[in-house]
This record gives structure tokens, C-alpha cells and sequence, in this order.
């Protein structure tokens, strides 16, 4: 076991995906010599050599084209989209190809390929280096979608994507790169080494996808969320000293209703939080299926707690961030007796 | 808003509109033999005249001249005469079934059948393709069994795909040839990946795509090209350029300016353009650039010459936007009549042995279809399970797929529910 | 007024709006000297000249960027793309620009770009010629997003969005192209003229984007739908002998919440329907919707009507669209008393 | 999987990195006055040469030599000169400012100014400019105030965009100037519509857009060239090639096999590769280039030839990836230097002038961003208005937007509640 912050998590999992699997091979731009802009690739180029991690030409599309090519022949591309802001170019490549490639050949041919891209707010990033669109590529079906909220997590997440032969989509909500955050920029930066989640097997291990992760058992609500929201949410529960039990979805497809649906019964009343912007977010689906599934048992209505229907803005970072007083409103709406 | 009177905007205009005269000046044309051949490791910039000339072995007169002749074994050539006449038969035939209702949807390419078919021939069976909608003639040339094709525009039993893409989407996972996307252009830049990834593997199979001239137009375009630049990468990109993308003339892919071949030097690629209907010098061109791309000297840009013969699918009529006989004044003529007619001059081939060849692929044609059909049609037969419609979606089943095919099922069991065939 | 089916509808939508306003210019594959695939803008270029109906090259990409430069330069244009599923290339100027513009630049610019496309299945066109992706685009701020049912609204939708200062995207259901549908493929087909809403005004109107259609008031269930659904929920209820509420939508993007929940609140039951696949599809939001405002009103748990989460399969049309059957099983359920 | 010992993908290398000496002997140069000036209607295919040589004005003495001399008055270049210098010291000055924490993040374009200065005034001031990030020269050069574009920065009460972007992505709607965008590239297809409308409008204004050499890797780069191209559309693009794109070397965006001007005739559009540090040079070559977009004689693609001296932004740390003395060995030298030595040559400038328009330009930069901060700053002075998040989504505020809006001002009024300020 080692302390290790999330960029460093990635980075392990990389670099033993790249010894145990001589057909691993990462790309992306900025990520071989230089390590990536946010460095999750530090050193493997040197260690691994320059066919194994590759920088590529700006072109995102062009990225995950080839990747998708190279996994046709064999190898395991792991490609970096240096912001998930910046993975529209690749949209066209993800959806009309990644994920109908196994299904359009009646599994003749599949592409195995891993897409790691940082997401979310939080960084003043402004509009472009902070959106989260992850509830986009949930409804691509034959897409796998992952986000974790922790070194541990990370770690294991990103082996299984890449032993995974079905793409996935990574997104690594880049705030929580260095540390846990509760949603209040003004308090003093916490390190992972002070977390439980960032004491990190520095070995091969794995953490399986479609299963969540229940981070805070709890019986008087339970609040589904997943990446920085996680932190956010336990921070404005243990405030307002609800007894939340609090799940990280790790994995956004597959999705792991049981454990959703487990704890709204028991516990008869729901929040669901994520950072991307509400109409048509992943929260809306996440939602929908506890009120098919679960409706006798609530209690109240679902909340849903989100950055608000416009882009993120440079100015107003925390005011659309969807910090521990927009929690605690619904949190406090979906605890009102009926 | 205030607009002046005149636009200055430039806009393409087609040869030959319905009721005009087809005018096929503006194809620039080199004479047989003309063209010189460079050295396979030539670089990309110092051969940039190829890109505008127009390789061309066959003359009018049906001799084979000049550095690009492949002096292939006539054996060969009547090989390649007998897969371009099966492909325009299958296409027939095919077209005719579409017509009487028996698939939904169909592609010809009459009048290319030597790019996919001259081309397929100068590669290695490892190679691995990336094929368009209209490069039939490749899985002919592979040897892939008009049984397999034919099932797949079923949607039979017996289908490749399991009933889930148009006809014509084939692939063949034995044959090295990679599934078509009704996406046009997106199989251009992941040839360019697999042949990157046989590079990193130092393997030595090489990569080839084909995409229309049309198509050339998408984004997809340039990533290849500039990916396949920046890693020398060995694949061998293909524009065909057929004049038309449904009723656009190539003029509105950028055509006009310049040749397509033209692309590639600009990119540091080698670019050349070679008559699409002389099967020699498509043969030639395509393995000086399978030699180049085998020995690390580069990728290479191909534009083919030639013409859609036919509408561009079942569901157009070319009545509406171009003259009728348009075909027939192409100037670089028909594929296998010009191969036929170099055979003759050789005296490897006679009228006599074309029609018995047309009647025996004709009858294979046929045998194919009835056999095909006997794992099912869209009106009789076996019936795929509609399970199949939830599998592949990913490896292992999900829950909610599994779900959803329960109520799948619930639901096309009631009596009345509604079952493919209709409209 | 006129018979017109919807083809002729929108056709007439574009000679009014090019005839009004000399900065409407008409772009796309094929849709000039031909008249589109689908003659959506047939005799247009030969009326109103080359300079103003232009035909392109088949980049979507590029079809989408130039639009959005010219609408800066004081244009409207209407950009058709040939099928929805060949939406993705131009997705990253859609949503990083198009929807953008105004935001970024406090509305010293904007791009009143009308993006029109045919989405949806039931024409045999396999995956890549069937896809409903409306549900995307109703995630990314900034954009409105509408779907016609019939020919009447279709023009007056059209109309609407051309002059719209914000940009649209405006999916027309190529199912319903030549007639009303109601899921059933082996009946014969109906033509537009044999219906109410194939009666069309030939002269200029509008029909407002962000108010809702009640084709039908009822008592017992609302159902909330749009596009092809709406004609096969109706046919569905019918036969059941429900005294249904029919809402069709219209606009997506923006949304008339009021109308909805007036009519969940009357009607206490709710099923939303779509032919998007299930799974993070627009229903979900508006199942979200519904829970949230009408949460106490609901005598059952919201049901989802939806396409399959996986591809449009070829081959298995009729099992994938959601028909009467999936229809009506949905009704079942939510009338089932408590 | 097996894999044979020796890959052979290539791999373009950087000309240094850390630790080793810079070697910029790959970038090809032309001698000041060597490459002809063509007639400015000659075609493109016919004038391929200017894409591959460099055409210079100025030489090492800082005399202007060649057919490309642009004979500007001394009055004008003095102009020129002002604005590069103010620039620059703009430049340092919110560098500065950056790292100590009064603005968010900063991009410089050290030794990049003669690009944007003699560029934008080689053009008319109804011309449309869609810049990338590193263009602030454009904005000077139009003579958009300082204090906008620090409001800009400091996303201040005064910000023309309301707070809503990061700082640099000025616009200026007055100035003709477009907003810039995150996202790379993404303007440069939008000048060409913009050019478009212009011609379908038969106004002569002509658009002109810029990017990174890093940045014409992607699809709009390619979208933008092909309908201009198409379309002959009244457009400069610029690709200016600062060698580098963050940590990676312009051979990963292609530039090591050809030159990024060479794309141009590859679609049939004029190329031309320039000295961008050349400020005369730039300007002869812009002012051709606008020439032939007025007559109609079709786009141009320039290739600003140049070097990033400083670090990407300050978000960025160069001495990682590139040898550290680098920009002192670059052989086309810096753009300022040369302008301010050739006006000496000619007895229009001298040291102590020099001195004086920095000390002056110095004073206002400082008096600019006194001004600017009584509008606000990060920690102090009026705030923004959270409201104005809500605004220009739509045009109008749709309910939604309304509802989240009093929802966010119910957040915030709370006591204790975070605001704008933490990191
Ligand atoms: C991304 C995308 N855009 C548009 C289409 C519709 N479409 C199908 S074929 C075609 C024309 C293609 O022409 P070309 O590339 O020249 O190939 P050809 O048909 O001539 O062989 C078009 C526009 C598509 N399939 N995919
Ligand atoms: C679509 C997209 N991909 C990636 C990025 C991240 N990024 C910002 S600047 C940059 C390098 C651009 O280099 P270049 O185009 O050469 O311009 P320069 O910085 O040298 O002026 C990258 C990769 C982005 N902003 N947008
Ligand atoms: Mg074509
Ligand atoms: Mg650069």
C-alpha cells in the first residue's frame, strides 16, 4: 500500500497495464514525453519507449479513429482526451463506430478501446476546461461509461476498463485529482493522503464496473451520486446530521440498479446529485428508474441536485457549482413530511 | 438587409445536367504509357506531378505500354476479367431482386468494378481492407462466397451481421475485411490505426481504405491523411473518384481546383492518379504503393478515375439530376471491356470464352440465390430470433438488456403483433 | 388552404421564409439542383437561385461551421442534414459554438442557425439511417430542439425557427413524411390528406416553439409524447378504449412544463413515450419533470415507452419500434390501481 | 500477442529537448528578397513554389530588399512598431499579473507579435478577424482600449463577456472582431461561412482567422480549406506555426513531411509560407492575399513562420519539454528587434525614441489596469451580478432558467454561503 493522489492511481494503472499486456499502448496529445498536462502519464513514455505511448497530432477525432483501427489489430489503445470539453471533435467516432463496431459484426470484430478524459468543474477552468458530459454517452448504447471519485477507485476502475473488450469512456473529475473536496473552495486544500481512498495497492487489482459502491450506509435518505459529488453530498448530509446512505455509482453503464433500488426501499427517499447541468442529465435517468422501480416506496419526491441549464462560467464558478447549500435545499425538501 | 446585385460567390457546376450534352472536357488526361514510374522510395515531394497526371497502361487500341505495365501472367488477367464480370452479374442480379421486392435495399457499381478488383489483387491476403459500399468487387476478389454476401442482404439465418445492418454493409472477419458504416468516410482514418498498429507490432501487413470522392469532403478525410503522414504509416488511402456523391458533382468535394491525388503531397503523402478503368494500371499503381508501404517508405494517397455507371443506389433516380447516356461518353470507357479486349489482343482470350464465362457466372448467380434463400427471405423461410437484436450490444448481456428482450418477447408473442415484412 | 403532406409542408415553410427574408439562404447535401433525398427542398434553388440554396460538400462538420459564419455575417441559414444519424460529424460546432455564441460573448453575437434533419425509423434503413438522437441535444444549453407530428405544425414550426434569433435544431420524423403512422406497418399506408393536419395554410403563419399540442384531452392518463409516438400512442389508447390525454410536444427545447403537469395533475397517471432508446433518453427527463412537480398527484408510478437500449437492427423493425403492443402494456401498468 | 523486436512506426522528434542544444537547421529559409512576388489572379496550382519557400523581406541588415517590399511610409511602420511593443509589454505586464494572482490565467505571444500587428493592418477595418488565443495583437492593432480587454481578464463589471469566459477569449463586437473560442479550430471554418456570406452578399469585406500550427491537425482545418476552396470564398488563413503545441513539435501536426502552406495547393488553394517575424514581409504577403479575395481571385493560406518564446500560458511549465535557451537561437530572430533596427536604417527611429514609447507605453498599461480594477478584481471592488450566469443562454430567459435562478439567489443569500474567490 501507498499514498497516492489520483493522477498517481491512473498513472500505476497504466503503467502495469503497459508490463502485463504487451498489446496496451496509451496515446493522446501532450501525454508521451511531456506526461499529459495533468502529468497521469509521467514517465511511461521514457520507461515503456515511444511506440508504446505515443503523443498524437490535436485531433481528437483522429485519436480515436486510429485507436479504434489499432484495437481491430490487436491492441489495447488507452486515449487520452485532454478535456472532456474537448471530446466532440471524437463524438462522431464514439457513436457511430466505437460502440456499433461488436454489435454491427455480430461480435466479428470489437474495439477495445479505453478513452480517459478529465471532467467537471471546480478548477476555474471557465466553460471550456469544466464541463461534464458524461450523461451524453450514456445513452450511446454499447458504450461503457466509468467515473470514479477516488485514488483507490481510479486504480482498479481503469484496469478493469482497459482488460474490458468493450469501450469505455473514463472521465476523471480533475478536481478531485489531488485531494477529496467538499464543495467549499474556501477551506484549505485536503491532500489524498489524508483519506482512507488514497491508500492505493501499488499492485495489480481490480475494481469491478456495474458495481457501486456504498460509501456511507444510512437509513433516512439515500443520495446517488458519483465523482466530486460524492464528497459534496456527505459533506451537506453529516452537516445537516442526516443518517444518508450515500452511493457512488462508479459506473454510470453499467448501471448497478440493485444496490440503487436496495437502499430506496429501505430508506423511502432519494437525492440524486451530479455536477453536469440538469435537463436531460445522467440524474434524470438515474431518477426515472428509482420512480419505476422503487415509486410505492417513497416517501417524497425525488430531488435532483445539479449545475444549473446554462455552461459553466468563468465568473461564477461556485455559484453553479452544485456546492453543499444546493444539497442540503433538496435534501431538506425530500426530508418534509408528506 | 441591403444585398447587391451580384454574388461572387463561386459555385461547381456539373458536366452535363438532364437534356444537356455530357462534356467530359474537363478530365484531364495523360496518354498511355506516358507517366513515368519513380522508384518505390521516392519521396513524397519530389513526385508531386503524379498527383495530376493519369496513370494509364491500357491504350485504345487494347495494348498494355509504357514503365507501369505490371506484365502480369495472362492467367492472372483472366482472373481478374472473371471476379470483375461475377461482380457486375451479382450487381444485376442483385439490383433486379431489390426491384422485385426480395431485399430492401441494394448498391451497384458498374463501371468500377477494376478498382476493388485489380486493386484486391495486387495486395496480400493479410492485408487488411476498409472497404466503402461499393467495393463489392473486393470480397469477390477474396473469394468470399456470393452465399455469404447474398445472406447478409437477406437479413437471413445465415447473416454475417445477425440481421443488423442495411444490405450491402458486409464484412469478413476471415477475409480481412473490415464491416462498412452507413457513416460515410469513418473507416478511412481507423485503416490508418490498424496499419499504425502493425507498424508498432513490425508486422508487415499493410492497411488500404477506399472512400468515395464525395465523402472525401468529411473530417475523417484529413485525419487520415494527416495521421498517416505524421507516422508513416503503411496503408494506402483510396479516393474513388466515380465523378458523382448521389447527384453532387465531384466539383463540390473540391474537385475542380484540383485532383483529389493532389491532397496528398500537400500532406507529405504521395499522391497519384491513375485511370480507375484500366485494370493494368490500377493494378500497378496499387502495388508500387503496397511496396512502399511494405518497406516503410511511406503511405500513399490513390485517386481512381472513373464513373458511376449506375444510380447510386435503389433508392435514386439519376434521371433527375444528370444526362441520360452520361455513361457512355466517359472517356476511359468500360473496365471489362478494355481488359477483355487486351486478352483478345494477346490471344488469351475470344468472344466465344466471354460468353461461356458470362453464362457460368450467370448460373452461379443464380445457384447462390436460391441457395441463399433457402436460409430464409423477407418474406419466407427461417426468420432470425429477435434475441439476436439485444446481443453484441456489449460482450456480456446487461440486466437491462436482458429485461428489455422479457418484454421484447411479451411483446411479439400476442396474437396480431405486428412482424417484419410490413412497410 | 391545401392538401400537403409534410415534405410539401416544410417546402413551403422555405419558400416563404426565402421569399420574406433575402438573409435566408437554404444549405445541404444534395439539396440544391436535386431537391434532397427526401425533395424537401425540391424547385427552391431553380426559384430562388444557386447563391441562395446551395449545395455542399458531404462534410456535416463543415456544413455546421460555415452556417454558423454566416449567420454572423447577418444570414439565417437553414442547414439540412440528410439523415440524424450523420449529425455526429458537426456535433462539436453544435455544441461548442452554435449553442455557444451568445453565451460567450454576452449577445454582442449570435447564430440564428436552423439545423433541419430527418431522425427516426420505420422506413427498413437499418441502424444508421433510423436513430432519434433528439435526446442529446436537449443536454447542451443554448440550443432549442423541436419535432413536428404533422404537416400543419411542421410549417409553422419551421417558420418559427427560421426566424428565431437562437439556434435550432429541428428533427422532422421521416416516418410521417408521407402520412400519419400509428405503429403498425402491415396496414396500408394512410396519406396526409385523408387528416385534419394536412390541411395547411399556404401563406405565412408560425407556430410557436415552447407550447404544447393537447391532441387529445382525456381523463384517465396523460400521455406525453412526440414525433411518430404520438400518432401510435393515440391508435394504442384508442384501442384500448382510454380515455387518454395526448400531449405532443412540439419543442423539447423549451419545454411547456406548464401543460404537462396541468394534465398530470387532472389525470394522475402518466406515460411518456419516444422511439430514442430508452436509457438516458429524453423521457427521462420528462419523467423527471413529472415526478418532481407532480409527485403527490400520481396514483402509479410513470411509464417509460421507449426504442430498445441497442441499435435500430435492420431486421427486426418491428420489434425494436416502440409499436401499439409496448404501448399499451405501458398503459396497463399504470392504470393498474394502486 | 507477439511482437517483433523493432517497431517501425515513425516518430517525429523535437529539434530539443531539455538539456540539449537547440537545432533549428530543419526549417527551411529563402534569403531576404529571394521568391517572387506573382500576379495576384495567378491560379493556384500554378504558383506551388510559394508554399515551400519563405518569402522574406527584411534582411540580416535590416534593409527591406525584394519584389514583396511593401513600401510602407516610416509613419506607418512607427505604427506598426507601437503596436508590437505595446503588445509586448501588455503581455508581461498581466503575465505578471497572473502570478500574482490578480487574474486566473494568461497566454503571452512573445516574439509572435509582427503576426497578429502587420497583419490586421494589412486589412480594412470592415474585415472580419476570427482570432485564436494568442492574436491580442489583432485587438491592439484595431485599437480595441486596453481597459476592455482587462476587464476581459479579470471578468470584471466592465467584462464584455459578463464574466462568462476565461480570460483572453476577448471579442469585440465594434471591432470586428470574433469571439474566441476554448475549443481549437473551430473558427476557422466559421471565417470561411462568414466569407461566404460576404460574397453571396456581394459586399468586399473578406474574413480572416488564424490558428495554431498544433491546431490545423484538427477537422475544421480541413472543413475550412475545402469550402473555400469549393467555394472560392474571400478568406485568409492563417496557420501561424510557432513550432510548438504545448509540449509537441510541429511534426506531430504534420510539419516535418511538407509545410503547412503546401496544404493550400493541395485543395487548390494559394499557399504561401512567410516570415512571421518579418513585419514587412507579413504585411506584403497579407496585403496579396486580401487582394485576391477582393477581386474574387480566390482564398489564400499563409504560413506564419515563427516561435513561441514563452510558455504555452501560465498554466504551463516549457523547461520540461524544450531546451531552455531555445528562442535565442531561433534563426528568423524577434519580430520587434527587426522592425525597430530597419527603422533606425532608415533614420525614422532611434534608441532614445525606442526608450521613450516604452516608458510611454509602460505608463499605460499601468494606468489601463489601475482603471480596469476600480471595475473590479478577483478579491476586491464591484462584483458581477450571479444573475448574469442566467442571461444569454436564450435570448429570452426561458421558465427554467428563471426557476434556477431564484434558486441560485436563495443558495447565496445564505449566510456563509462560498463565493467566487476560493480556489
Ligand atoms: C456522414 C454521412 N453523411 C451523409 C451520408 C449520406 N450519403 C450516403 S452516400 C452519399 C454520397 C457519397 O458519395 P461518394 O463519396 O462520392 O461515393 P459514391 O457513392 O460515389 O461511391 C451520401 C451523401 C452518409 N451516409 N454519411
Ligand atoms: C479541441 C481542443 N483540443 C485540445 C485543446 C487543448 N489545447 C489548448 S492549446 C493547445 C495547443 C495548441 O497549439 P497550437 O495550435 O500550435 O497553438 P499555439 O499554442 O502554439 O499558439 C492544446 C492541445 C483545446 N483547447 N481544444
Ligand atoms: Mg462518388
Ligand atoms: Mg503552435
Amino acid at each position: 500500500m501507498a499514498n497516492m493522489n489520483m493522477i498517481q492511481a491512473l498513472n500505476s494503472a497504466m503503467d502495469i497495464m503497459l508490463k502485463k499486456h504487451p498489446s496496451v499502448v496509451i496515446m493522446g496529445e501532450d501525454i508521451g514525453y511531456f506526461g499529459g498536462v495533468f502529468r497521469a502519464t509521467e514517465g511511461l513514455q521514457r520507461k515503456y519507449g515511444e511506440h508504446r505511448v505515443l503523443d498524437t497530432p490535436i485531433a481528437e477525432g483522429g485519436i480515436i479513429a486510429t485507436a479504434i483501427g489499432m484495437s481491430v489489430n490487436g491492441l489495447r489503445p488507452v486515449a487520452e482526451i485532454q478535456f472532456a470539453d474537448y471530446i466532440y471533435p471524437g463524438f462522431d467516432q464514439i457513436c457511430s463506430e466505437l460502440a456499433r463496431i461488436r454489435y454491427r459484426t455480430a461480435g466479428d470484430f470489437c474495439a477495445p478501446v479505453t478513452i480517459r478524459t478529465p471532467c467537471g468543474g471546480g478548477i476555474r477552468g471557465g466553460q471550456t476546461h469544466s464541463q461534464s458530459p458524461e450523461g451524453i454517452f450514456t445513452h450511446v448504447s454499447g458504450i461503457k461509461v466509468v467515473m470514479p471519485s477516488n485514488p483507490y477507485d481510479a486504480k482498479g476502475l481503469l484496469i478493469t476498463a482497459i482488460e474490458d473488450d468493450d469501450p469505455v469512456v473514463f472521465f476523471e473529475p480533475k478536481r478531485l485529482y489531488n485531494g477529496p473536496f467538499d464543495g467549499d473552495p474556501t477551506k484549505p486544500a485536503v491532500p489524498w493522503n489524508a483519506h482512507p481512498k488514497g491508500q492505493v495497492d501499488e499492485g495489480y487489482y481490480t475494481v469491478p464496473l456495474g458495481k457501486a459502491d456504498i460509501v456511507r450506509t444510512g437509513s433516512e435518505v439515500t443520495i446517488i451520486t458519483y465523482g466530486t459529488m460524492v464528497f459534496v453530498a456527505a459533506a451537506a448530509a453529516a452537516a445537516m446530521n442526516l443518517d444518508a446512505e450515500i452511493i457512488d455509482l462508479r459506473s454510470l453503464v453499467p448501471l448497478d440498479v440493485d444496490t440503487i433500488c436496495t437502499s430506496v426501499r429501505k430508506t423511502g427517499r432519494c437525492v440524486v446529485a451530479h455536477e453536469a447541468t440538469r435537463f436531460s442529465g445522467f440524474g434524470a435517468e438515474l431518477l426515472s428508474i428509482v420512480q419505476e422501480e422503487c415509486f410505492w416506496d417513497l416517501e417524497a419526491p425525488i430531488q435532483r441536485v445539479t449545475g444549473w441549464d446554462t455552461p459553466y462560467p468563468h465568473a461564477f464558478e461556485w455559484e453553479y457549482f452544485p456546492g453543499q447549500a444546493r444539497v442540503s435545499m433538496a435534501l431538506k425538501t425530500v426530508m418534509e413530511p408528506a | 438587409m441591403r444585398m447587391k446585385k451580384h454574388s461572387h460567390l463561386h459555385l461547381p457546376s456539373a458536366p452535363a445536367r438532364p437534356g444537356e450534352a455530357p462534356d467530359f472536357s474537363y478530365v484531364a488526361l495523360s496518354p498511355a504509357g506516358a507517366v513515368a514510374r519513380p522508384d518505390i522510395n521516392a519521396r513524397a515531394r519530389d513526385i508531386g506531378s503524379l498527383s495530376v497526371e493519369l496513370v494509364r497502361v491500357l491504350d485504345d487500341a487494347g495494348e498494355a505500354v509504357g514503365p507501369w505495365h505490371p506484365h502480369l501472367d495472362p492467367a492472372e488477367l483472366q482472373i481478374g476479367l472473371r471476379h470483375m464480370l461475377l461482380t457486375r452479374l451479382y450487381d444485376e442480379r442483385m439490383q433486379r431482386n431489390q426491384r422485385a421486392g426480395k431485399i430492401s435495399f441494394y448498391i451497384r457499381s458498374l463501371g468500377e468494378e477494376a478498382v476493388s478488383v485489380a486493386q484486391c489483387m495486387a495486395l496480400r491476403p493479410g492485408d487488411m481492407l476498409f472497404p466503402s459500399y461499393r467495393n463489392q468487387g473486393l470480397h469477390i476478389a477474396r473469394g468470399i462466397p456470393l452465399l455469404d454476401l447474398m445472406c447478409q442482404l437477406l437479413s437471413n439465418t445465415r447473416d454475417m451481421c445477425k440481421g443488423r445492418q442495411l444490405p450491402v454493409m458486409y464484412h469478413s472477419k476471415a477475409g480481412n475485411i473490415f464491416s462498412i458504416s452507413g457513416n460515410l468516410a469513418t473507416q478511412f482514418p481507423q485503416a490508418v490505426g490498424w496499419a499504425m498498429a502493425a507498424a508498432i507490432k513490425g508486422e508487415d501487413h499493410l492497411a488500404a481504405s477506399w472512400i468515395g470522392e464525395g465523402s472525401s469532403a468529411e473530417a475523417d478525410f484529413h485525419h487520415a491523411l494527416l495521421f498517416a503522414s505524421v507516422y508513416q504509416a503503411p496503408v494506402i488511402l483510396n479516393v474513388v473518384n466515380n465523378q458523382w456523391a448521389i447527384s453532387t458533382f465531384q466539383g463540390y468535394a473540391g474537385g475542380e481546383q484540383r485532383s483529389f491525388a493532389a491532397r496528398g503531397p500537400g500532406y507529405g503523402i504521395a499522391g497519384i492518379r491513375v485511370d480507375g478503368n484500366d485494370f493494368l494500371a490500377v493494378y500497378a499503381v496499387t502495388q508500387w504503393a503496397a511496396e512502399r508501404a511494405r518497406t516503410a517508405a511511406g503511405p500513399t494517397l490513390i485517386e481512381l478515375v472513373t464513373y458511376r455507371g449506375a444510380a447510386h443506389s435503389t433508392s435514386d433516380d439519376p434521371a433527375r439530376y444528370r444526362a441520360k447516356d452520361d455513361h457512355e461518353h466517359w472517356p476511359l470507357g468500360d473496365p471489362i471491356q478494355r481488359l477483355k479486349q487486351h486478352l483478345i489482343k494477346l490471344g488469351e482470350w475470344s468472344e466465344a470464352r466471354h460468353q461461356a464465362l458470362t453464362t457460368e457466372l450467370e448460373a452461379l448467380v443464380i445457384s447462390s440465390w436460391k441457395e441463399a434463400s433457402t436460409f430464409g427471405t423477407m418474406t419466407e423461410g427461417p426468420k432470425l430470433n429477435a434475441d439476436l437484436m439485444f446481443e453484441d450490444v456489449f460482450k456480456e448481456m446487461p440486466k437491462n438488456l436482458r429485461k428489455q428482450r422479457e418484454l421484447m418477447r411479451a411483446e411479439t408473442s400476442r396474437p396480431g403483433a405486428p412482424r417484419a415484412g410490413g412497410k
